[in-house]
């Protein structure tokens, strides 16, 4: 107890020297954006792509002179997945006055924390990743959405089904937010059009690595009931795990899946299996298969040019995510004429009208922050290991 | 009830699972046979077994054999490693410590795996094919085959290890009776130093074995190693059949519950059944040489 | 009727019967020795006593009261001390706590009365410090009475294993091999103090393998061979018994 | 790229780790439990704590102090647990989780006012930590540490897939912040200060077991049941109530959590996090009420540092568990004193042989 004492002085003073040594992000007069994402845990790879795509948009707006003399700066923080970090994170970027902007975390469920802390704070937190309407519909001041929204993405996948002439659709959706939603609207729309969607009781999770016991019983379900298509509503490498699971039980049945399905990895990991998988995504997924006439496509071909020159590898949508991001920013800076402030920042990107990015036209307004429309989604099936952009009459 | 329709289906991917919790038993089992410490790390060995091979057959283009064999080689040494530096320091640590510890050097793994190898989930070749052979209405991967026959051989290989052989005999004397071992001039910590080294590789093994069935990727070996430990106890804490018999048991109980509940609570049986075992029988089914009614 | 009464308690380890309907009394007041040689039964004995394990037939009665099936716990809330052939202190607490956690039984309290310091609370505590403070004064071990327990020499620790029982004030003490690894001054002073334990009015029950120390505290010894009763009576009728002598012999020769 | 230079892990930040070093030279031994009456450092304590805010006023010192307190709420009852009663817990996140949820789900579905949903988490939490210790305490060690996680493991699946309670994956949103008499704890001033005030009432509540027969019966149990029975001490009923005790500390730090967060989800309960408190009250040493809240801080601020390191910063972390649990087994405190000592001892040993020589 005495040494306890001790224990408790020198924590205190640890506190003091961590105070005054805080993180010296040196360079004078840049305009900061703080990134608190998860580098560490099951994103990581995804969230590098991201600061890959930040880094160069970075570069090249720094090279053209930033916004007029003020270079660009980003600030990263790791948030490892966890509610408290990313909070703590969040109150750490809001007390360096200089960061104007937070690109918020990547999970919906620590989105809800840091977009509370933003309204509160007051300071613009951009949502990178397409998070689940429940937080969408609370239309917070400060919280701006980068990807298309879950009402967005099942609109197009329901056309697609339209186009297919599906009757019936059975969805094995994820047990996480993201697909728990997109399993719900694409029923809701779905049965609007005069579909019939059957969401199945089994649900997994994205640590799953064996799908069959779910899929064993879903089975009777699917040659009972004659469903036409099967929905794979899911991310990452649950995708590719049912649907191999799915060929190793000898159902032949087409198969849907949502735009997670649109990174190179899944069809790594699925092989064979992936063949003939549609799904709906945004464009950056096939660059060179956009019509002549998309107001897009230069922005894509260039960008998706310079990624691979510097990294080796073709963009996918986290890119163009991030990509956006860092475009809408400097768009939205520009227009702040020199006195940027958080207030000011916010006010010019929420006002932002009809600028071209890689996923398509944003347009803002105080009442909708979900920058993107159906229009700027595209279909995409998988054949010979690529993706291949598909077209159908009447729906575009 | 027309769920027992996919029942053979349900036992048969069971089997496969089991055959997998079995491995994982395994090198639990050979580390207590040396010394009572349970290494949380173990589902680490098997993840980074399945991810090294994966590196070196694609980032290195070595032969797929020779991948394998490389692979165990360095998950062998990562096991030595962790028994030199973090096991061998804290020998007169409380067990409390011992757990941090252990669980310590798990995080750092995985989470070093998932920086140096990306934490993409990996794949490799089945050793032969992929297509799935149609049995009596039952589809059954070659791969589930291969693992099947693998448990087996590593078992026995373990049991005359273990049983047959002067280092195995010591292993066992200096975990169950320390100062019988001092006296004979066994040094412990040598045999603790081989433990970690043979369980690292059993879970090497295991995990090159399964990633072909399902893909490995940085975050999968702790549940993996949780339940393999489950398994272990279930079948007996300290006795290799008993881990195999416990893998089964547990892979076709996990499976099978399918049929009554819904998959999402398939994680928690396990745990439940660890429950259940620890307040009914602790020393498992086969019973345990270490397990004493009075101090468990 | 007598303090501590054993009928007919008999108890086997896998097939060897370790106590063979063995019956005994300890009358109140008194000390009573049981003696053996190696493998008696007499720990064996003294758990069933205990509470730590149970016999397979036979009963056991305290004060009258049948303890046989109780839990040691509440066996020793009854009032029966004891101490252990392998000591068992508490290293991780100072010596006055040692005797304080040893008057457990006699304070009152709980969880939350604890907690939030109630006066009954801060009165009893400081009594029992006083009165722990007089048991180390008796026993000659005042003057350490602040440091850790670990840190005290053998035969200190064993006189505070005794202290530790006697804060319970129990009516009936169980002394296993108290002067097992005691020089003999030590052993001396042990002994004094068992009489002077004896003088305020403790019943005492000892296990002892020593002889010479038990014939001269105990008004009466139980001999125990190969799990059987063999001789009951006062020191020197158990001195001259032949079987008794029969017995020691061999274990003797045994031993050597 | 633009900020490799700044993302490289800079030298300075090993100084970071130099007061703790410099300062715990002179942190004398932790362990001795029988110095257990309060002292007048104390208040000095409680200065530093009513103080530290105002001198430091940022809002992200404020937010990271008010965590390392729900923290060290936490790890005080894990430490009456685990370094006085000598058991081991690896399921104590789940106790935080239950008290979180039941916070959450009173105050959003039902409406009950903060200040009730506080208590009813702590009693929720009890009551399923009685349920639960009746039968897993019986076990020890090793078995200990798995059942409890087990139970851990098996509460974060239910929580997962018990959708129309806990709102499964998703989480429960918009908890409202904490308030007593309509006195709303809104910004992270009042927080801290609401969070330091409870871990100050529960500080006391817990020293004053450990100075009294309480404490002492559960020293006793850590030493040796045997003994402890054998003067009349009932160990499974102690054993079980400071568990439960245990529990419904964790209950009252998830409550504050959930208020403080406005959201409860699964993740935040998982195995990592019992690491993380686990680690906390063994820095700050085993039985001993100050190391808890030290440990609390220290790991907070820690992880805080740690996250500029992005992807590195994970490994980093699990080395420094490590190498914590290597050098400082028994607390910051204990080890450095030891070789204070020694060092002391060494110096003037030197004095004497150099006097020697002249």
């Amino acid at each position: 107890m005495k040494g306890s004492k001790g224990i408790l002085l020198l924590s205190f003073s640890i506190l003091i020297f961590i105070t005054w040594a805080s993180p010296a992000y040196v360079a004078e007069k840049s305009y900061k954006i703080g990134v608190n994402l998860e580098f560490t845990g099951p994103w990581a790879e995804v969230t590098k792509t991201m600061r890959n795509a930040m880094v160069l948009e970075v570069e090249r707006i720094n090279k053209i002179g930033g916004i007029d003399g003020h270079p660009l700066e980003l600030l990263f923080e790791d948030n490892g997945f966890d509610l408290g970090r990313a909070a703590s994170n969040m109150t750490k970027f809001t007390k360096d006055k200089e960061i104007t902007a937070v690109v918020g975390p990547f999970e919906d469920n620590l989105q809800a924390t840091t977009r509370a802390i933003a309204e509160r704070e007051k300071i613009t937190n951009i949502i990178i990743c397409p998070s689940n309407p429940m937080l969408r519909s609370l239309k917070q001041k400060w919280a701006f959405n980068i990807a298309q929204s879950d009402i967005i993405v099942s609109q197009k996948l329901v056309d697609l089904s339209l186009a297919r002439k599906y009757k019936k659709v059975l969805v094995f959706h994820g047990a996480w937010p993201l697909a728990q939603s997109l399993a719900e609207y694409y029923k809701r729309f779905g049965e609007e059009k005069g579909m019939k969607v059957i969401i199945s009781k089994e649900t997994h999770k994205p640590t799953d690595i064996d799908m069959t016991p779910q899929l064993i019983k879903l089975k009777p379900i699917i040659e009972k009931e004659k469903v036409d298509a099967f929905y794979a509503c899911t991310g990452g490498p649950p995708g590719p795990i049912i649907c191999k699971n799915l060929r190793t039980q000898g159902i032949k049945i087409p198969i849907l899946g949502t735009h997670a399905f649109g990174f190179a990895f899944i069809i790594a990991l699925g092989g064979e299996a992936m063949e003939g998988v549609e799904f709906a995504a945004g464009k950056p997924v096939v660059p060179d298969q956009l019509d002549e006439n998309d107001p897009v496509r230069p922005v894509i071909l260039d960008f998706d040019k310079r990624f691979r020159e510097r990294y080796g590898v073709g963009i996918d949508q986290i890119a163009g995510h991030a990509h956006d991001t860092i475009s809408l920013t400097y768009d939205a800076l520009k227009r702040c004429q020199g006195k940027v402030t958080r207030a000011t920042f916010r006010d010019a990107l929420e006002n932002t009208k009809g600028l071209k990015n890689c996923h398509g036209i944003y347009n803002y307004n105080p009442t909708d922050h979900d920058g993107l429309s159906k229009k700027d989604m595209v279909f995409i099936r998988i054949e010979g290991g690529k993706f291949k952009r598909i077209k159908f009459l009447g729906f575009e | 009830m027309d769920s027992w329709i996919y029942f053979p289906q349900l036992l048969s991917s069971g089997i496969t699972m089991g055959a997998i919790y079995a491995l994982v038993a395994l090198g639990f089992v050979t580390i207590s046979r040396a010394s009572q410490i349970i290494n949380f790390a173990q589902g680490e060995f098997v993840m980074l077994g399945g991810v090294i091979t994966f590196f070196l057959l694609n980032g290195v283009n070595l032969p797929y054999p020779l991948a394998i064999l490389i692979a165990i080689m360095i998950v062998i040494l990562i096991g030595l490693m962790m028994h030199v530096s973090v096991i061998y320091p804290l020998r007169k640590a409380p067990i409390l410590i011992l757990i941090m510890a252990t669980l310590g050097t798990s995080i750092f793994l995985s989470s070093t795996s998932g920086l140096l190898f990306g934490t993409l989930p990996r794949t490799l070749p089945s050793f032969s094919g992929d297509q799935s052979l149609h049995v009596w209405g039952v589809f059954v991967l070659p791969q589930g085959l291969w693992v099947l026959v693998s448990t087996f051989i590593l078992l026995i290989f373990l049991y005359l290890l273990s049983h047959r052989t002067l280092l195995g005999k010591a292993m066992e004397a200096s975990s169950t009776d320390p100062l019988g071992a001092d006296l004979l001039g066994i040094s412990r910590n040598l045999m603790v130093f081989l433990a970690f080294g043979v369980s690292a590789g059993v879970g090497a093994f295991a995990g090159i074995l399964i990633t072909p069935i399902f893909f490995t990727s940085y975050s999968s070996g702790t549940i993996l190693g949780l339940k393999g430990f489950v398994a272990a106890v279930l079948g007996g804490w300290g006795k290799n059949s008993g881990a195999i018999l416990g893998g089964f048991v547990l892979g076709i109980v996990e499976s099978l519950s399918l049929v009554f509940i819904p998959s999402g609570y398939k994680d928690a049986v396990a745990f439940v059944i660890l429950l259940l075992i620890l307040y009914f029988r602790p020393k498992g089914i086969l019973g345990s040489p270490f397990i004493d009614s009075r101090r468990w | 009727m007598s303090l501590l009464s054993i009928e007919e308690i008999t108890k086997e380890y896998d097939g060897i019967r370790a106590l063979d309907r063995i019956s005994l009394k300890v009358e109140k007041g008194s000390i009573k020795g049981l003696i053996g040689p190696n493998g008696a039964g007499k720990s064996t004995l003294f758990h069933l006593i205990s509470g730590v394990e149970k016999p397979d037939s036979g009963k056991i009665y305290f004060k009258g009261r049948e303890i046989t099936s109780m839990e040691s716990h509440e066996i020793s809330a009854l009032g029966m001390g004891r101490t252990f052939q392998t000591l068992q202190i508490w290293g991780n607490m100072t010596v006055v706590e040692n005797i304080m956690a040893g008057m457990n039984r006699r304070l009152k309290g709980g969880l939350f009365s604890c907690g939030l310091w109630l006066p009954w609370i801060r009165r009893s505590e400081k009594e029992a410090l006083m009165e722990a403070k007089e048991i180390l004064n008796s026993l000659g071990l005042l003057g350490k009475w602040e440091s850790m327990a670990s840190q005290l020499p053998y035969g200190k620790q064993k006189l505070l294993e005794l202290g530790r029982a006697l804060a319970m004030k129990p009516e009936l003490l169980l002394l296993d091999e108290p002067a097992s690894g005691l020089t003999l001054t030590e052993m001396q002073q042990l002994s004094e103090q068992i009489s002077q334990i004896r003088q305020e009015g403790v019943t005492a029950f000892v296990v002892e393998h020593h002889m010479g120390m038990v014939m001269e505290i105990a008004d009466e010894i139980a001999v125990l061979h190969h799990g059987k009763l063999i001789a009951e009576g006062t020191p020197e009728a158990v001195r001259r018994d032949p079987q008794v002598i029969e017995a020691y012999l061999k274990g003797k020769r045994a031993n050597a | 790229m633009v900020d490799s230079k700044k993302n490289e892990f800079k030298k300075r930040d090993l100084f970071y780790l130099a007061p703790l070093w410099l300062l715990s030279l002179i942190a004398p031994d932790p362990y001795l439990y029988h110095k257990k009456e309060f002292k007048k450092r104390d208040l000095y304590y409680l200065g530093a704590i009513c103080l530290a805010p105002l001198i430091w006023s940022d809002s992200h010192f404020h937010h990271l102090m008010v965590l390392a307190g729900i923290y060290a709420i936490l790890a005080l009852g894990l430490s009456l647990f685990m370094g006085y009663a000598g058991q081991i817990s690896l399921g104590h996140a789940a106790f935080f989780g239950i008290g979180a949820y039941t916070t959450a789900i009173l105050t959003t579905r039902y409406a009950f006012p903060t200040f009730l949903a506080f208590w009813a988490s702590a009693l929720s939490a009890a009551v399923i930590a009685y349920f639960i210790g009746r039968p897993i305490l019986k076990l020890k060690g090793y078995f200990l540490a798995l059942a409890t996680l087990g139970f851990g493991e098996i509460f974060l699946v239910i929580l997962r897939e018990s959708t129309d309670l806990t709102g499964g994956v998703i989480g429960i949103f918009g908890i409202p912040w904490f308030s007593v008499m309509g006195f709303v704890f809104d910004t992270y001033l009042k927080q801290y200060y609401l969070t330091w005030g409870v871990l100050i009432g529960l500080f006391i509540f817990s020293k004053n077991l450990v100075r009294s027969k309480v404490g002492r019966t559960l020293l006793a149990v850590a030493a040796s049941e045997d003994a402890a029975s054998s003067v009349g001490i009932n160990v499974p009923r102690i054993k079980l109530e400071i568990f439960v005790l245990g529990a419904a500390f964790a209950g009252l730090a998830g409550s504050l959590f959930a208020c403080i967060m406005s959201t409860a989800n699964p993740e935040a309960f998982s195995l990592g996090f019992t690491v993380f408190i686990v680690m906390m009250v063994i820095l700050g040493g085993l039985g001993n009420l100050y190391g808890p809240v030290a440990g609390a801080i220290l790991l907070t601020w820690l992880i805080d540092i740690l996250s500029r390191y992005q992807e590195y910063s994970l490994p980093i972390y699990g080395v420094i568990l490590i190498l914590l649990l290597i050098f400082f087994p028994d607390g910051i405190g204990t080890r450095l004193n030891v070789r204070v000592i020694y060092l002391i001892g060494y110096w003037a040993k030197k004095k004497k042989r150099d006097e020697g020589k002249l």
